[in-house]
């Protein structure tokens, strides 16, 4: 189905649609785009079922078990279930953008997957900003979240779309700078030729035909530092999607629901919906920076072919690899408790940034002069080591007391 | 009309519309809040305007600092400048006719120059002159290329922008039938010399446009990023010609234009080189309003406290 | 007329739209009391000079690309210039309650 | 470079018919009871007082603007990444000399308290109707 819209990594087929099939090529993007959003509902649809296993499990619960066998038909039941609710506009609420909202929120985090390097040479749209277009269209989000939480006219809602808004911004920048410094290694912003260009290389830039499999993943090309920007990059991009543990505008004990507290049924389903989709963007992005993208993980030590064809193979691994990634940040949500505001900005400002900037530091002198990276690399890896070992030294069982300030 | 240029034209009326909406409600909203969103609405639209001019690094700038950036200082802006008891957040404005003609005139005035005056549009060719067979006098001809949209013309080295040119050469005085043919060489860059080998051929025939001057247009399409050199020849029945080049010749001579997929690289370039000290001093500027506006800011929180 | 309206001339197209835009930048500037919408304005009026140097650079042959570098900086300086005048509008809405343009000559006294 | 604009377009255009689409199915299947007191601001069942439309703290400014700077910091930064093999030791220098002075706009505002969430905390808490002021 996807047949019109497959091209060569390195042209373009813009000049179908202006002097060639284009009305061919129109109806591919149609049907992509159709398979798409419904992927996206389905999608979010069967991550809420497995967010809810994934947390009775953890609680020692079993979940929704009524619908279907073992509760697998519940999010069909839900979404049936938010179709039929009322759809509550409050009498304070300024009625254009309220209504615009949803829209601009779910657009920004829909229009972030057109990008995505699905599999070799098949991305919806194959760009060549295509990174910081991703980047770009996500900002959407903070606009949107913003005119939701002003036009509800309710404190919650416009507390919730202030301190969310605040956040987003703030983690953009690490993100952005972690990113930055792996662009150093790629050279190129196109998602396309980054997931490529992790086939070969690795070890600090000295092996640059090595088919190292997992070992030239953008993970391991210079050790400490682009595993730390991968940590960086998570824990920000966590913190971008609003999720525990960096839930701060929507804290249930807080502020209600944040900045969709007004909305209901089918309205209120696409802040959610925009939720998941972008958890699935930040995964993407993670996944093609870091875990080379539709590569599978042991190079050319096996064939390749052993699903029915290349194309499905690197749809396998790319949805693999982000679906683990997803799976990571459900766990993390039963796991870790909420941080506090301050604590949330400290750790954005404090620590991600500066470890971001001396990330891509170390980086570009890797890439520049691959001795000094590899010299780098062990000197920060002692620092490292010197760090745990001290600290391990001086741990002793603390007993957490919880925050004595819950305001802010 | 081809369908593919009115689908274009509908796109860029639509956009214009977005944005024209959006600015009159920026000017005369009652309301602040709505004002800054229908900003929102004029900052996309112009954003597709760059996209419509193939202008890619510049369409993702704007998105990610005016949208991502501007627009949320202005909202915050709006929410810490107003008191509670203003309702709905009021914005006075003070139209006199005096304004609304000015302006409308100062609109008709741009619109009548941007409409009359004659742009430039055909890129700047060249012309040169082959020997042909013994007897007859020299062939004249002329080289030149455009962008695939076949508007917009391209200088010796140049850039085309979407791996799509047009190359063209008009002959005069010849007579007869007679076709061009192009050849496109291709540099790839070996021990830091350009080494150039042929890459693609086309064929045209010549349209007889007026007695005296025939043309010929090849185009190349889907061309890799990099740099390209073309050469032309004339072939008719009884023989060729030399093959003529739009630029300079030789080994290390330099491509006639560059194919490049968007702006990034070209910007990316021009911060290293032309635009070297204005860049180092964007970095200084910034720290200036780092800086400056923290200062101004905190100086509130002091006080409020 | 149809010429340029289903046209072969996007130049033209661009250079009116970004005249429109500039008009309505300027009139939102020239009318507008609140501070912050004077700057809305200026936004405008910025947006519709970087429409004009994009169109330029890729619209006219062998200009090369210094119309869109200029338009990155004029961004770039735009963003210096919001943070810093939004900073300037508190500032004044601090001290005077209001952030009217026609009333910061309060700090003449 | 059209085609891929135009693929974006039609996406975007798609989602809002999702959107649209989806919310009218909802309108024609589901039962309406209005009711005024569920058009009421949700305020956990207590009356509202006064609008919501009220004033920010201003360190959610400061916040956003050291934002800004980095924002645009970063968006020129990424046009150096794609040449900066090409261009070897002088893109190496001239981001180090950005990076640099932008890395002293950075250490002035963590020295002078910027970066922290709850500078004014004695102040939030003498008076406790601030919060969000």
């Amino acid at each position: 189905m996807f047949g019109t819209a497959i091209m060569p990594v390195e042209t373009g087929l813009w000049d179908a649609v202006l002097y060639g099939d284009w009305y061919v090529s129109l109806l591919g993007i149609f049907i992509a785009c159709f398979v798409i959003v419904n992927f996206i509902a389905v999608y979010a649809g069967v991550n809420t079922l497995m967010e809810r296993k994934i947390a009775a499990r953890m609680q020692a619960r079993i979940g929704p078990y009524q619908v279907g066998p073992h509760g697998s038909l519940q999010w069909l039941a839900d979404a049936l279930k938010l179709m039929v609710k009322e759809d509550i506009i409050p009498r304070n609420a300024d009625h254009l953008l309220f209504r615009l909202a949803p829209y601009v929120v779910f657009g920004g985090s829909f229009a972030a997957w057109v990008a995505l390097p699905f599999t070799a040479g098949w991305s919806p749209a194959v760009m060549d900003v295509g990174i910081l277009y991703i980047l770009a269209v996500s900002s959407a989000v903070v606009i949107g979240i913003l005119m939701a939480g002003w036009s509800s006219g309710s404190k919650w809602a416009l507390f919730g779309a202030m301190r969310s808004a605040a956040q987003i911004v703030s983690y953009e920048v690490p993100v952005g700078i972690t990113l930055l410094g792996m662009l150093l290694m790629y050279g190129t912003l196109n998602m396309q030729e980054i997931s490529q260009a992790q086939e070969t290389g690795g070890f600090f830039g000295f092996l640059t035909d090595w088919h190292g499999g997992i070992f030239s993943w953008g993970l391991f090309r210079h050790p400490p530092f682009t595993i730390l920007a991968f940590l960086v990059y998570y824990t920000a991009g966590l913190a971008e999607t609003n999720r525990t543990p960096f839930d701060i505008p929507e804290a249930e004990s807080e502020l209600v629901a944040g900045y969709h507290t007004e909305y209901s049924g089918m309205r209120f389903s696409f802040f959610f919906l925009a939720e998941y989709a972008n958890m699935f963007v930040v995964a993407a992005i993670a996944t093609t920076f870091f875990l080379g993208g539709w590569l599978p993980p042991f190079g050319h030590l096996v064939g390749r072919t052993f699903l029915v064809s290349p194309l499905l193979e690197g749809v396998f691994w790319f949805m693999s690899k982000c679906f683990f990634l997803v799976f990571v940040m459900m766990w993390l949500r039963w796991t870790l408790p909420r941080y506090r505001v301050d604590q949330l900005m400290d750790l954005c400002w404090k620590k991600l940034t500066p470890v971001a900037f001396i990330n891509l530091m170390a980086i570009g002198v890797g890439e520049f002069w691959h001795l000094g990276g590899l010299m780098l690399g062990v000197a920060a890896l002692a620092a490292l080591g010197l760090l745990v070992s001290k600290e391990v030294a001086r741990a002793e069982p603390v007993i957490q007391t919880p925050a004595l300030n819950p305001k802010s | 009309m081809p369908i593919q240029e009115i689908l274009l034209n509908i796109f860029f009326y639509a956009f214009a519309l977005v944005a024209l909406g959006g600015g009159i409600a920026v000017a005369v909203s009652r309301n602040i809040v709505r004002s800054a969103f229908a900003l929102l609405a004029v900052l996309f639209a112009v954003a597709a305007m760059y996209g419509f001019m193939r202008a890619d690094f510049i369409l993702v700038a704007q998105v990610l600092i005016y949208v991502g950036g501007i627009l949320v200082l202005i909202i915050f802006a709006v929410m810490l400048t107003h008191k509670i008891t203003d309702v709905r957040l009021s914005n006075e404005s003070a139209p006199g006719p005096a304004a609304i003609f000015a302006c409308l005139c100062l609109f008709f005035a741009l619109a009548a120059v941007a409409l009359s005056y004659r742009w430039e549009r055909a890129a700047p060719s060249r012309e040169a002159t082959v020997p042909s067979r013994e007897g007859q006098p020299p062939i004249r001809l002329e080289l030149s290329m455009t962008q695939g949209d076949g508007r917009t013309g391209v200088t010796p080295g140049g850039t085309v922008l979407d791996g799509f040119v047009r190359c063209a050469v008009a002959a005069r005085g010849q007579g007869g039938e007679a076709q061009a043919r192009f050849r496109l060489e291709r540099g790839v860059l070996k021990e830091s010399v350009w080494q150039w080998s042929e890459f693609r051929t086309a064929e045209a025939r010549f349209r007889a446009a007026e007695p005296g001057t025939r043309r010929a247009e090849g185009s190349f399409d889907r061309l890799p990023p990099g740099p390209y050199r073309w050469s032309a020849r004339i072939e008719d029945f009884e023989g060729e010609t030399a093959w003529v080049a739009f630029g300079s010749q030789g080994e290390g001579a330099a491509a006639d234009f560059v194919s490049e997929r968007g702006l990034t690289k070209s910007i990316g370039s021009a911060f290293m080189g032309p635009y070297l000290l204005p860049f180092e001093l964007v970095s200084v500027l910034l720290l200036a309003a780092l800086v400056g506006a923290a200062y101004l800011a905190r100086k509130e929180v002091h006080r409020q406290g | 007329m149809t010429d340029y309206l289903f046209s072969q001339r996007p130049l033209e197209n661009l250079l009116v739209l970004s005249a429109a835009l500039f008009v309505l930048g300027l009139y939102t500037i020239v009318t507008r009391k609140n501070a912050v919408s004077v700057l809305m304005g200026v936004e405008l009026v910025l947006n519709a000079a970087n429409v004009n140097f994009v169109a330029f650079s890729q619209y006219l042959p062998g200009r090369g690309i210094h119309g869109s570098m200029f338009t990155i900086f004029v961004i770039l300086l735009a963003a210096a210039e919001a943070a810093v005048a939004l900073a300037i509008i508190i500032g004044i809405y601090q001290n005077f309650g209001r952030v009217d343009v026609d009333q910061a000559d309060l700090m003449k006294e | 470079m059209y085609f891929d604009y135009a693929n974006i377009l039609v996406y975007l255009l798609v989602a809002a018919g999702f959107i649209l689409g989806s919310l009218i199915v909802g309108r024609v299947v589901r039962r309406q009871r209005p009711d005024p007191e569920k058009l009421a601001t949700y305020e956990c069942g207590e009356e509202t007082i006064g609008t919501a439309w009220i004033q920010f703290n201003v360190r959610f400014y400061i916040i956003a603007l050291i934002f800004l700077i980095f924002d645009v910091e970063i968006a020129v930064l990424f046009p150096w990444t794609t040449v900066f093999r090409q261009a070897g030791l002088l893109a190496f220098i001239e981001m180090g000399v950005f990076l640099a002075i932008l890395g002293v706009g950075f250490a002035y505002v963590w020295a002078k308290g910027d970066l922290e969430w709850l500078k004014s905390l004695g102040e939030v808490r003498t008076e406790p109707s601030r919060e969000g002021r």
